[in-house]
């Protein structure tokens, strides 16, 4: 075991662990490399630092929802495409309809869905956005048949790169016509607010 | 509203059908549908609400003013098609039918007078509540998707740990031992079966020096076993431990005469006396 | 898609694909990475040359049998084992007891153990402790079959952070127990005080 003084030894090794992890690791996680019981700010001027020992290459350390984590750049990925036998899943509308109705009006239920699509959602669906590890149900509904309720995971804003659903793209904004054909809808605005 | 709102997600979304794998160059303005195309044109759409939102963008009609008649026209033609091309009519298209044609009824209504501070509902209210919101989610569905995505645009990066099948070591603390030790006394004493004599740890460590002292076979002089600088008490054990190495037969313990420097041996080591 | 010109820019490539890949990948995956259908040794040179960037850091581009991979070296394994959360391995209460009574009753045949256990003591066992470096044979008795005699190594002593073995937890409430059992030993009190 190498003895850690400057902080590019300990930026090898947060490095190290960083490029084996095979999930994001967050802050209290890196901690734990260190006996020196670093604070969260050392640690994450030692992250940003290392960050920019990675800029202009294919690999770029992302801090995302779960914690940090080494992701490769888009440009990179026509070639690393060249390496791989299949093709990622492509989702289709159904499915990603689905899923923004549950990133956006979480937590809801399949009959929620129903609604603002206006077609029925197959069990398919939601099975395909749950297998991917994107969805789960966090609790039921008080209503007769107690419908599952639906939300997104932390591993949904990992694989989408975002910190927190308040970095989900804002929505589209309708509410101001909504008000002057509705009754004033107060609580969708302060929705997306909240969201924003 | 944001007049690039229905532009772009015209340009967004292709509904434009595929006829015999090519796509049609514009949907047929008078709705005519070829009826090899009705049910590829059905399966593009994601329900009716998608539906009616195409016909709306499409004819840029204002959603808030919606001329319910055309519109239910329009609708009601698509469903007669797909009636009459015997599709298996989803329950949705026949509900929201019905639902066009009940708004256009209660609009050729005398509409009711004002009530007091709340305005007269237009029967078109929640329709184009229904119509705006499934726009919305369908703009946030094409943004997420647009957004770079894990797996498909980018790839984790996952290191080979070089000695990840290497086997761990357990660990021991002097804890575990005691436990160890404990268990087993607790055992003899139940059984009553084995005596166990407490003998001084020290020199049965000092046992185990001497003998690894001796370990190659030869004659190793008795004084240059103990080690004077280590103190009294070192001495007194070592010696201790050389008693209970010759009691105990280990060594052989020698002297040619009296006075005489004295050697020790393994016992039943084959050395030659220096 | 970035167009590339400059041996840094394959190397980036050849970097970015080789951090991401889940095996060793082979000169002939490599090259598929690229247009310019390189010949071996041009791809042998970036390999060489990519490697000698990675000097010093925590991660080595290793060439094995099955292709080139990217893999920790390991000095910066302890940092690793730290973020592990699985426990570690434990010593079957048989192994334990046969240490025991080798650290308290050294030095003792397999036989001696067997006595003191009431059970055959597998060679596994003894085994298992020679190959940690904790015991060895120190001498053989002189009786029938001359059975080796076992003690404790320096190692063990170490690696449990004694001086001596003196420094054993002194079994105060076990020898109550002893006492019962064998006659009392007041002298050997006072002999481990004089030891510390």
């Amino acid at each position: 075991m190498q003895t850690l003084y400057t902080p590019e030894d300990y930026k090898r090794v947060l490095e190290t662990a960083l490029l084996t992890a095979t999930e994001p690791l967050p802050l209290a996680e890196l901690k734990r490399l260190f006996d020196e019981g670093f604070d969260d700010d050392t640690l994450r001027t030692l992250l940003a630092d290392l960050r920019a020992d990675w800029n202009g290459r294919g690999v770029e350390l992302a801090q995302l929802a779960s914690g940090w984590r080494f992701q490769t750049r888009p440009e990179f990925q026509p070639y690393l495409d060249r390496l791989k036998n299949e093709r990622p899943p492509k989702y289709s509308r159904a499915v990603m309809e689905t899923l923004a109705i549950i990133a956006y009006r979480q937590p809801v239920t399949r009959g929620d869905i129903e609604d603002i699509r206006g077609v029925a959602v197959s069990a398919n669906i939601l099975k395909t956005l749950e297998s991917r590890g994107w969805i789960d149900a966090v609790g039921h509904r008080d209503v007769p048949g107690r419908p599952a309720l639906y939300a997104t995971t932390k591993a949904f804003l990992d694989d989408l790169g975002l910190r927190s659903l308040a970095e989900l793209p804002p929505l589209a904004e309708v509410e101001r016509i909504m008000e002057t054909v509705d009754e004033p809808q107060v609580q969708v605005q302060s929705e997306t607010q909240a969201q924003n | 509203m944001e007049s690039a709102l229905p532009v772009e997600m015209a340009e967004q979304d292709d509904h434009r059908p595929r006829i015999y794998g090519e796509r049609l160059a514009v949907m047929p303005k008078d709705l005519y549908i070829p009826p090899d195309a009705l049910e590829i044109i059905l399966e593009s759409f994601e329900g009716p609400l998608d539906l009616l939102l195409y016909l709306i963008r499409k004819a840029n009609i204002d959603v808030l003013d919606i001329p319910m008649a055309a519109l239910t026209r329009q609708y009601l033609s698509y469903v007669e098609a797909m009636r009459q091309g015997n599709l298996e009519l989803a329950a949705e298209y026949l509900l929201m039918a019905a639902m066009l044609i009940e708004i256009k009824s209660r609009m050729l209504l005398p509409r009711p007078p004002r009530v007091h501070e709340g305005e007269a509902e237009d029967p078109r209210a929640e329709l184009v509540r229904r119509l705006l919101e499934y726009e919305q989610m369908k703009a946030a569905a094409a943004k997420l998707d647009a957004q770079p995505q894990a797996l498909r645009d980018y790839e984790w990066v996952t290191v080979w740990i070089a000695d990840e099948l290497a086997q761990r070591q357990p660990e021991v603390g002097l804890e575990d031992l005691r436990l160890a030790w404990s268990q087993l006394m607790k055992q003899a004493r139940m059984t009553q079966h084995h005596k166990i004599t407490r003998e001084e740890l020290s020199v049965r460590e000092h046992m185990a020096l001497i003998l690894r002292r001796l370990s190659g076979g030869a004659f190793v002089a008795f004084d240059t076993l103990f080690d004077v600088a280590a103190g009294v008490p070192s001495l007194v054990v070592s010696f201790l431990a050389m008693l209970e190495l010759a009691r105990e037969q280990l060594v052989d313990i020698t002297q040619s005469a009296a006075l005489a420097p004295i050697y020790v041996k393994l016992a039943n080591a084959n050395a030659i006396h220096p």
